[in-house]
């Protein structure tokens, strides 16, 4: 490991340990394919096990993670990188290990994310899909279930709590007020109105 | 050509499965006990319902509605509602039981129902106290 | 080449057929019965649980995600858990390790008996499946004593388990196993030792060792082909690192290998459930205190950790945003390789008739691929 | 089994008031009645397994819970199939497969659906990819409640249908015949016009072979 | 004579359905379950035929069960059920172990010509399997029988039933015939390891999967005629035949279990697999039948 360590740094990259069996290395885009291509032929880690994605809206990127591990299987190494999230695009490492094919053809169709060179980006799960990229977290799944399927539309006679409680409170209070018992009351009702929600256990 | 003479003859072992008796439960005629943990059709008690709507409020699946009741009720329920549940959405989870503060919610043993009519799943939760107290 | 490419029929082994493990299909363009190329399509069980668990706050997403691969959905549950507990730093207790080591072990005996079902099924021994599903079904049985759930169990939660042990159960689930003892002797003369099994299974579906490392293959695959490794051994989780179990391999790499490797591992199994019988500790916390679910909040970082599911392992990349939902869960269960890169070549030069049995062999399992 | 709690609500929509009629069929000679019997004691299934629910298939028809002992059998085609089970919900692309199923059946043919997921969404209520109400797509004859529905509760709407059929109430694939506008409407709405693969595609004379 | 050859298809019809019956039934229970009445087959078989439509591909797809059913029912009424008696002989007098085995494979033809019109691919490679499948079968059953006829000298099954009151029976005076034969009948009946056309992992249901409602109601019936007629012919050939009811039905019966448990031990093999086999080892048993037949016997 501190190897491996020491490698990284010649590359000026710092190697975080985050649990026990877990590393990370942040790279940028540019370096990223020349630094897998180091990971599968200097260091040792040929296996790619996951490529993962995350949608950082906020800050305008996508944040792909590699994750490699060795022959010993014994620490898995996340190799980090973020892209532009607009015209997003990835270099496809489909021919050093054919694995990634899958896994990035699955990156494209939920994310949008390109990648040049890819022989097979069709379908993988959706089909005829005609809306963003559905893993975009601009993309509004509740609002696409409502405009394309009704809901069993019995449950309209539902009432909402909050509103209920306030009626039946002012209504008690216009009682109490007439029975001139207000403070007493008020005093019971404000502790019934803050129920404790612990989630609790199973006793 | 070498022959696997334990290959032929061993299957042949299971016939003598014929004489002993079916594990079969012939449900309906025989029911298989299940425990009373179970997670399986809701039960309210509405006596000490406060209709607070916790369990509304954290169930995911939006299965759960305030309604009024149509029978007397808890005199300090808060908001006069009781949770009435729909199982065209209810995935049995119970985190609206492990949320219920006057633990009035629970979930019963009872688990099956069919019906010819996809509109008939909304559910009013059985008042019944007895299995109640016995859920833990 | 391409005059056979040409004489070719192409069908569709899938996605209603008896010979499909779950709901997915494979397309084949066949010479006779031998088959010139093979296609995987899925999507037929596409939920988009990613994205649903991204609306759920911490609690509410916990119970979705069991559901993300039907056969076993405990390995899920641990890997959301131990996810996020790896996210906020939880510690669990003990007890609650020793119960989820069981319920994992528990689950994996299960699965074992499901797979024996179709695995025997698909070379048409209908005997089998009717025996070892009904077998899976006594561990059902105590499933829903433990966790008040036939098939999902929604019981490990993030800082411990829902619920206690329930009186009696270690003696009851003690005697499961031992007849789980006797009722492995008897699938090993019916099935294991079936010469018809044995004519079909050796020799197909021959994976390659040296692909298996490269190709990221898990389970049953990389262990059918000699490479001894197991995520419970090589970066213990719960009380693995205290319990003494091996690692069954075999070197053929074919149908049969798994097989084998399939057969001794739920032997292991047993014989983990047998050391946590007596190990389990009669008293201690099963569910730290948590905050209540809307105030359960996640910080901004990441993690990825593996379980080893009956298939082979399992992986969950997390991330939070300092908020109460998760930014993103990513699952790369082991059908995704097995099912595309794997199938796909396997098949190629096969038979028809091997189809069924190689996808069960391979532990193929659609929902998972696809959530 | 469940005496109370469960209650129905009026519908507004004209069209699905008339799909909500079910009333006793024209069973009046022997001959039909018999055939109604013959026909609740022997259902041929076949299990599109489309969902959670195929878990709790395996145990429905094996030896623990064993509904060959109804008559309930499975087979492999849906050409000589009775009875398809739909387990559990239903994302577009199988929606389109399993119509296509639903319509290679040979009449009379019924439908159940396993789970809370084809009722009104289930767990999967706010997913892009499932469909929320089956009925509206498929007319459903019996709808077993549960996530998952244990076997018990499968083997309950089997002997619901059996009830039913041998009673002669109107059964669902009379509805789709009178009703088939309603369903392809429906069909067409969340399918667009890609209801593919096309029944009638000839697959074995494509212009490109590798295709689909 | 008409009156006996109705009764007799109606005997075959009931028979055959109730050991199909119990086919489901004694599987049911090596399975561990209690397994569907033995009418279930009757059910099944009425219910089918109420079905309210049948696809069909024109006439020759019609035709296709027809020409099964016929070859089931020559079969059978060219089979004597009882050696003694004359009831139920109809014209058994009239044909000989050629024509039977001729017959056999009308069923297989039959079926070859209405799943091609039917054009599903699965039906078409049910269809090829059945008859790769058929090649291997018929190869040890033939030379059982040619055996039995040389041991017997004559084509008549009535006389060679004749001959075992005498000789013996033939399943302890030839028993490698007899076992060849029974190898190959377990194939004929479509048991495991030899069902390989309707293998429902593999090819859905082979050459019925277009077959539905009153067409598969028929192949049905066919079959279970087909079987009965095929388990009077191995205990006419080789247990002497049935002088009365209850011998016929003992003696069917133990031919019958036999196969079952055959049936429900073993796995499927594959179509080269099955064929490889066939060719070796039960015609190698009938070789060393025929060669002791015709060296010593």
């Amino acid at each position: 490991m501190i190897e491996l360590i020491s490698k990284l740094e010649k590359l000026s990259l710092e190697l975080v340990q985050k649990q026990d069996y877990l590393y990370k290395v942040e790279v940028k885009k540019e370096q990223l394919e020349s630094l897998l291509l180091s990971f599968l032929n200097e260091f040792g880690y040929i296996t790619l096990d996951s490529i993962n994605c995350r949608d950082d809206l906020e800050e305008g990127n996508f944040v792909i993670t590699y994750c490699l591990l060795t022959p010993k299987r014994d620490h898995v190494v996340m190799v980090q990188t973020s892209i532009e999230r607009e015209n997003a695009s990835l270099p496809s490492i489909h021919t050093f290990w054919p694995q990634a094919e899958i896994m990035e053809r699955e990156m494209h169709e939920m994310f949008g994310v390109d990648f040049p060179g890819h022989p097979t980006l069709i379908d993988f799960a959706l089909e005829y899909w005609d809306n963003i990229p559905p893993l975009r977290r601009d993309f509004d799944t509740l609002q696409y279930v409502n405009d394309m399927n009704p809901f069993r539309g019995q449950r309209d006679d539902a009432l909402d709590a909050k509103v209920e409680m306030k009626k039946k409170r002012e209504a008690k209070k216009a009682a109490k007020l007439k029975a001139e018992q207000e403070a007493a009351a008020k005093a019971e009702l404000e502790t019934q109105n803050n129920p404790s929600q612990e989630v609790q256990n199973e006793e | 050509m070498a022959i696997d003479v334990k290959g032929v003859l061993s299957p042949l072992s299971a016939i003598g499965t014929l004489f002993e008796h079916p594990k079969t439960i012939t449900y309906p005629a025989v029911k298989k006990d299940i425990p009373l943990g179970y997670r399986g059709f809701h039960i309210n008690n509405l006596e000490t319902c406060i209709g607070c709507a916790s369990c509304e409020e954290v169930c995911m699946n939006d299965a759960i509605d305030m309604v009024h009741p149509d029978i007397e009720y808890n005199i300090k329920n808060t908001s006069g509602c009781v949770p009435r549940i729909d199982y065209g959405r209810c995935c049995w989870c119970s985190l609206c039981t492990d949320v219920c503060p006057p633990d009035s919610l629970k979930l019963d043993n009872i688990c099956t129902h069919a019906d010819s009519n996809p509109d008939n799943f909304l559910y009013m939760p059985k008042n019944h106290k007895s299995i109640g107290e016995e859920v833990s | 080449m391409k005059n056979d490419l040409e004489n070719t029929i192409k069908i569709f082994h899938g996605p209603q057929h008896p010979g499909i493990t779950g709901n997915m299909s494979v397309e084949l363009d066949l010479l006779g019965e031998t088959i010139k190329r093979a296609q995987t399509h899925v999507g037929y069980l596409h939920r988009g649980f990613e994205k649903l668990v991204e609306r759920r706050t911490v609690v509410q997403a916990f119970t979705i995600v069991c559901r993300i691969c039907v056969p076993e959905p405990d390995p899920n549950e641990e890997n959301f858990a131990r996810a996020v507990e790896n996210l906020t730093g939880l510690e669990i207790s003990e007890k609650a390790k020793y119960i989820r080591t069981m319920v994992l072990e528990m689950q994996r005996l299960a699965t074992m008996f499901l797979w024996m079902g179709g695995q025997a099924g698909s070379i048409g021994l209908g005997l089998i499946p009717q025996w070892s599903v009904c077998d899976r079904d006594y561990m059902l049985d105590l499933f829903e004593e433990l966790t008040g759930g036939r098939v999902y169990h929604m019981y490990a939660f993030p800082g411990g388990v829902r619920r206690d042990l329930p009186e009696g159960f270690l003696s009851r689930l003690s005697d499961l196993l031992d007849y789980y003892e006797k009722r492995i002797i008897v699938y090993n003369n019916t099935f294991f030792d079936n010469i018809i099994f044995k004519k079909r299974a050796i020799g197909v579906g021959i994976v390659n060792a040296d692909d298996v490392i490269k190709n990221a293959y898990v389970g049953q695959v990389m262990r059918g082909c000699g490479i001894k490794k197991d995520v419970r051994k090589d970066m213990p989780y719960l009380m693995y690192d205290k319990l003494d179990f091996d690692i069954p391999v075999q070197s053929d790499g074919d149908v049969y290998a798994r097989a084998l490797v399939r057969r001794d591992e739920m032997l292991q199994s047993i014989k983990i459930l047998r050391q946590i019988i007596k190990q389990m500790p009669s008293e201690g916390d099963i569910l730290q205190k948590i905050p209540k679910h809307r105030k359960f909040k996640l910080p901004a970082d990441d993690t990825y950790v593996q379980t080893e599911s009956a298939r082979g392992a399992m992986s969950y990349y997390m991330a939070g945003d300092g908020s109460e939902k998760i930014r993103r869960m990513q699952v790369r269960g082991p059908s995704l390789v097995h099912a595309y890169t794997l199938l796909e070549k396997l098949l190629v030069d096969s038979q028809l008739s091997d189809v069924a049995m190689t996808m069960n062999s391979l532990g193929i399992c659609p929902p998972e691929i696809e959530r | 089994m469940m005496e109370s709690g469960f209650h129905g609500c009026d519908l507004d929509d004209s069209l699905k008031c008339k799909l909500e009629e079910s009333g006793t069929q024209n069973t009046h000679s022997v001959m039909e009645k018999a055939a109604a019997w013959f026909r609740s004691r022997s259902i041929f299934v076949v299990a599109y397994g489309t969902g959670c629910g195929a878990i709790e298939m395996p145990p429905t028809f094996t030896s623990r819970y064993d509904a060959e002992r109804m008559g309930v059998v499975g087979v492999a085609t849906p050409r000589q199939a009775d009875l398809i089970i739909l387990s559990g919900y239903l994302a577009y692309k199988t929606l389109r497969r399993v119509i296509r199923t639903y319509e290679q059946m040979q009449k009379p043919k019924y439908i159940i659906t396993l789970g809370s997921c084809p009722i009104n969404g289930g767990m999967y209520w706010d997913s892009y990819n499932t469909i929320k109400k089956l009925d509206d797509y498929l007319p459903v004859d019996v709808s077993v409640v549960g996530c998952m529905p244990r076997p018990e509760a499968v083997i309950d709407g089997f002997s619901l249908l059996q009830k039913r059929i041998k009673n002669g109430e109107k059964a669902g694939w009379e509805k789709y015949d009178e009703n088939l506008d309603f369903y392809k409407k429906n069909q067409k709405r969340v399918l667009g016009n890609h209801v593919d693969p096309s029944y009638e595609t000839d697959w074995y004379n494509l212009e490109n072979g590798s295709e689909v | 004579m008409i009156f006996q050859i109705i009764l007799l298809i109606m005997l075959a019809y009931v028979v055959g359905f109730i050991y199909m019956g119990l086919y489901r039934n004694i599987t049911a229970r090596i399975q561990g379950r209690y397994g569907p009445t033995v009418y279930q087959t009757f059910y099944d078989s009425i219910k089918l035929f109420s079905k309210k439509n049948s696809v069909s591909y024109g006439w020759m797809f019609y035709l296709g069960p027809v020409i099964m059913a016929t070859g089931a029912v020559l079969t059978l009424i060219l089979v004597p059920v009882f050696s003694d008696s004359d009831f139920l002989r109809s014209v058994t007098t009239q044909g000989n172990l050629f024509l039977l085995l001729y017959l056999m494979v009308l069923g297989p033809l039959g079926n070859a010509l209405a799943v091609g019109t039917g054009g599903n691919p699965f039906g078409v490679m049910g269809v090829v399997r059945g008859l790769t499948r058929l090649i291997g079968l018929e190869l040890p059953f033939y030379i059982a029988v040619v055996g039995l006829i040389i041991a017997s000298n004559s084509s008549d099954i009535v006389h060679i039933i004749d001959l075992q009151k005498t000789t013996g029976l033939n399943i302890l005076v030839h028993p490698f015939l007899f076992i060849a034969a029974m190898i190959s009948m377990v194939g004929f009946f479509g048991a495991s390891p030899f069902d390989i056309p309707g293998a429902p992992q593999e090819v859905y249901s082979g050459p019925r999967t277009e077959f539905s409602g009153k067409f598969l109601a028929l192949l049905m019936s066919q079959g279970s005629i087909f079987a009965f007629a095929k388990l009077v012919l191995i205990i006419d050939l080789f247990l002497g035949g049935a002088d009365s009811l209850w011998m016929l039905v003992i003696k069917t019966f133990a031919i019958f279990i036999t196969i079952i448990f055959i049936g429900i031990v073993y796995g499927r093999y594959k179509v080269e697999q099955a064929v490889d086999f066939l060719m070796k080892i039960p015609t190698l048993i009938g070789v060393i039948g025929l060669v002791r037949i015709i060296w010593f016997g």
